[in-house]
């Protein structure tokens, strides 16, 4: 009677850390040894592109960063090249961060573009002025849309932001787009103090996790354009034609997806071959 | 810094994030505890160098500049230090009644446009367009949304029309978790995905990374068969 | 002067004086009053980055217990408090970009972020695969929706099976979109309410009065 | 069963989700003191969090006086994990490891570490109650837990318990609310359906 069920009941009660074994071999397979399978591009990334293209040089944009370092790891491709398109076009760059850990980016994300800054001669403080973390709560958010200057003397290094192009701004409406990339964070506080008030056009480059939320304001028409995770910066990477880590993930992408279901597949066997039979209780909340 | 520093920096960042992955073996071990209390002590670091910096650059530098009101600041922050003060603590009251009351009025006057207002009005459109497509679109948000609502009602009893509506609602609710666990996964899995990225480019990462996994693994499960994790992970 | 901090009745009108002097200008632009509610968002803003000091203390207080009873684990509680000793002197010391900070920012923050950002994966992966059976109708629904949606975000699916994009697509921005919408609306009513409570003295225990306490 | 109780009310400030939080808090201290069942509250988690400390160690405190037992309450078995997500995280879970509750409540914001949260408690055979207080995290812990309280489930829950008259009036008050948003939306398609926008006009003035 003990292993009565036999391979159902394996199916049904296996341990799980097997799932995590599988997670770690599936990922980290194709990324030591790259693939290259082909992907599908979304209608939404086409629209996130076609939104960047409006920009013209000269224009300044508030560059959001609403991520701690965990988040970039996620939204590192859709960061990278929406950035090189931004240097390609010679937008002005207003860079502040959402979180302590945003201290962090700069070298990292600057030594990814260094042949871009190089090549179209894009330097700090003439082309970008990284402001530093500017966003602790909602009353900061508020307090700098409605008079940036009172609320922003120096940059992330202390030196004073005075005789820079960012003199040109005055309040949150002076920017010709916010471009967010958020795990969260200040966002929401963004949209509500900035967008609501001047109705600065913003694009946001999300987390997976907030997209339903995000596409909600898409619909609403508080957002312009949304990128969805690593498979949106994927897809943008390809559309503007420089391959980077979101392009080198996707293999990695579609094996961690496949194994989801595969270990759904198994689970559904198991159930029907033994847990109805045994009288077991799944444990999970769905009614 | 310089270069061998920022190898050794790299080097530890990909071991100790293997000690940290032994959280998934399930059972206590000192590597996970090492880990998890050098990001106690050195997370706890930087928000404290990065929060004071904040006040630097937005108090002391704003009255620096002339703006002598923001003098109010420091002292409502030292106020609200006593907040931990066994006898002293209704100190803190008066600051954190005036942050709680900024902080409502900057929440409640716009909440009620992006989140209620906004919201509602996009579900008010034309369901009827010459696309078929968005019509099929138009009414399923309509219908999803109206009965969704119905089923979050809690002092009436749900007879008659609203039974049904609140039934339909629910069902209506699962396909919309389906697909939303299925978006918050592949978010997740970018995060994964992302940072073993970043473990493995440049290629020299790659044998660091490999070796940490395996030494990782092995070390959880012995210290698990010995009985040693127990004795000498945290307490 | 402690009557003032302890009368219940003088903190709810600062509560509410504070509340008026932010709210008012936002429908009604005047132009001395835009300026004290910007400084008092900024006031408001550096006071709650103070509460940072209480963390540490907090801290010290739990970790210095540990430490003086010997309990379980109280060496690694010294290292936790050596290490917060030497990352908050070595950035005020050598800066944000130098030293100490730098390294273990590279060393420790910054992977650990990640990692207990990312395990979720992993959780996610394991309670999808218990939960994802069709034992009842919601379930199933669940179990059908997941399904479409996890195949079509697995970049390979697209090329080859361009059609799931329609039927994922339709799920997530209708019903997972109508979802969010839901909450959005329900949510923003709650805190609302909360707000009106809050402004008129019902809900007090963040100020640390009691129920009795007048 | 003779295992401790884990209990927390979230990492967020006094927020709608916190106070919901509290109020069961509160109710599962009363049980725990009346039942001579140890319980642990992890505190912490964000900087907005050291403000809703203070309170969460009164109302624990007062609930064991209540219960006529005021010194079986520990104020050690409310610990402060740091004022940052992702060191709270680590240390809740260390709890959860070594030592494995009966039952976890996780209840007012969590964030993305509920995951985390639900699936140790699940892995270390715990009862695992939970609510999630954004759409992503409800469908992950619909899937983890064992029960969970669904959007405003919560602070319904919450006001149930705690018997609050102002916190059940607050649920009544938003039922009429949504009743008047379900009016609006049907009266307004109905409207503009026919040909005319006035409803979407009035409600964006």
């Amino acid at each position: 009677m003990a292993d009565e069920g036999g391979i159902y009941k394996r199916m049904a009660t296996y341990d799980k850390r097997w799932v995590y074994v599988a997670l770690f071999i599936v990922v980290l397979g194709p990324l030591i040894n790259p693939i290259g399978m082909p992907i599908g591009i979304s209608a939404q990334t086409r629209h996130y592109k076609a939104e960047l293209d409006t920009l013209q040089e000269g224009d300044i944009v508030f560059s959001t960063w609403n991520m701690e370092f965990s988040g970039y790891m996620e939204l590192k491709p859709g960061v990278l090249a929406t950035h090189k398109m931004f240097i390609e076009k010679g937008v002005k760059l207003c860079i502040a961060f959402g979180h302590f850990e945003g201290v962090a980016l700069p070298p990292e994300i600057f030594k990814q573009l260094k042949k871009w800054t190089d090549d179209y001669d894009y330097t700090e403080g003439e082309d970008y002025i990284i402001i530093g973390y500017v966003f602790p709560n909602e009353a900061a958010v508020a307090a700098l849309a409605g008079d940036f200057h009172a609320n922003v003397r120096v940059d992330w290094r202390g030196e004073s932001i005075e005789g820079t192009f960012l003199d040109e701004i005055q309040n949150g409406g002076d920017f010709a787009m916010i471009s967010d990339y958020t795990t969260g964070l200040a966002t929401t506080n963004i949209i509500r103090h900035i967008v609501l008030e001047y109705d600065t056009p913003m694009v946001v480059n999300s987390i997976g996790v907030s997209v339903p939320g995000h596409l909600a304001n898409l619909d609403a028409g508080l957002i312009t354009a949304l990128l969805a995770s690593t498979r949106g910066g994927a897809e943008l990477e390809f559309l503007i034609g420089s391959p980077g880590p979101g392009l080198k993930s996707m293999d990695a992408f579609t094996f961690g997806h496949y194994s989801l279901i595969i270990f759904i597949i198994i689970g559904n066997i198991g159930h029907y071959g033994w847990t109805r039979r045994s009288g077991a209780r799944d444990r999970t909340g769905i009614r | 810094m310089n270069e061998f520093l920022e190898f050794a920096a790299v080097v530890m960042g990909i071991f100790i994030s293997f000690c940290m992955y032994t959280t998934l073996y399930g059972k206590p071990n000192p590597l996970r505890s090492w880990a998890e209390f050098s990001y106690l002590g050195a997370g706890t670091g930087v928000s404290v160098v990065i929060g004071l910096t904040y006040i630097w650059n937005t108090a002391i530098l704003g009255m620096q500049a002339g703006d002598w009101i923001l003098i109010f600041s420091i002292l409502f922050g030292l106020m609200m230090l006593f907040r931990v003060h066994p006898t002293y603590g209704y100190i803190s009251r008066l600051p954190l009644a005036f942050t709680v009351g900024t902080g409502l009025a900057l929440s409640l006057r716009t909440q009620i446009f992006t989140a209620f207002i906004r919201q509602i009005n996009a579900t008010i459109v034309k369901l009827w367009t010459n696309v078929p497509l968005e019509f099929v679109y138009r009414v399923t948000i309509a219908v999803s949304v109206i009965t969704i609502l119905t089923f979050f009602l809690y002092t009436m009893e749900l007879s008659g029309p609203l039974f049904w509506t609140s039934r339909v609602g629910e069902y209506l609710m699962y396909i919309g978790f389906g697909a939303i666990f299925a978006q918050t996964f592949m978010g997740r899995l970018g995060l994964f995905v992302g940072y073993m990225e970043s473990l493995t480019t440049p290629t020299w990462k790659t044998p660091y990374t490999l070796a940490s996994a395996l030494i990782c693994l092995i070390a959880a499960i012995l210290f698990d068969r010995t009985g040693l994790g127990e004795k000498l992970s945290a307490g | 002067m402690s009557s003032f901090f302890k009368s219940r009745s003088a903190q709810i009108t600062v509560l509410i004086v504070s509340f008026l002097l932010v709210f008012i200008p936002y429908f009604i632009p005047w132009g001395p009053l835009d300026w004290l509610s910007g400084k008092l968002m900024t006031i408001a803003a550096v006071t709650n980055a103070f509460t940072i000091v209480i963390a540490v203390y907090s801290q010290f207080r739990r970790s210095g217990r540990f430490i003086n009873e010997r309990r379980k684990g109280w060496v690694y509680h010294i290292y936790l408090l050596a290490l917060m000793a030497i990352m908050t002197l070595s950035g005020f010391i050598f800066g944000q970009h130098a030293g100490a900070y730098e390294w273990l920012l590279l060393a420790v923050v910054t992977p650990l972020s990640s990692v207990i950002y990312g395990i979720l994966a992993f959780y996610m992966s394991s309670a999808g695969a218990r939960a994802f059976r069709a034992r009842s109708p919601h379930a199933a629904l669940l179990l059908l929706a997941g399904f479409v949606v996890l195949m079509y975000q697995a970049p390979l699916t697209g090329a080859f099976f361009p059609g799931i994009e329609g039927a994922a697509v339709y799920l997530t921005d209708t019903f997972g979109m109508s979802v969010s919408r839901m909450f959005s609306i329900s949510v923003s009513i709650g805190a609302i309410v909360l707000g009106v409570r809050m402004l008129t003295g019902k809900e007090v225990a963040f100020l640390g009065f009691g129920e009795g306490d007048e | 069963m003779g295992k401790p109780v884990v209990c927390s009310y979230g990492c967020g400030g006094f927020d709608y989700w916190t106070v919901a939080g509290l109020s069961i808090l509160g109710y599962v201290a009363k049980i725990c003191a009346e039942t001579d069942t140890r319980l642990i509250v992890p505190t912490g988690g964000s900087s907005d969090s050291y403000i809703v400390r203070e309170a969460a160690v009164d109302l624990v405190r007062n609930a064991y006086t209540a219960a006529g037992r005021p010194e079986a309450f520990n104020e050690d078995d409310m610990p402060f994990l740091s004022g940052e997500q992702y060191a709270y995280t680590p240390g809740y879970v260390g709890i959860l490891v070594r030592e494995r509750p009966g039952t976890m409540v996780m209840t007012g914001s969590h964030w993305s570490e509920a995951m985390n949260l639900a699936e140790m408690a699940n892995a270390v055979d715990s009862i695992t109650i939970t609510a999630g207080c954004y759409t992503s995290n409800m469908a992950a812990l619909a899937c983890a837990s064992d029960y969970i309280m669904l959007g405003e489930e919560q602070p319904a829950a919450g006001a149930y318990l705690s018997r609050d008259p102002a916190q059940m009036a607050s649920i009544r008050v938003q039922d009429i609310y949504k009743f008047i948003a379900i009016g609006t939306i049907l009266l307004g398609l109905i409207a503009v359906n026919l040909g005319s926008d006035i409803i979407n006009r009035l409600i964006s003035t």
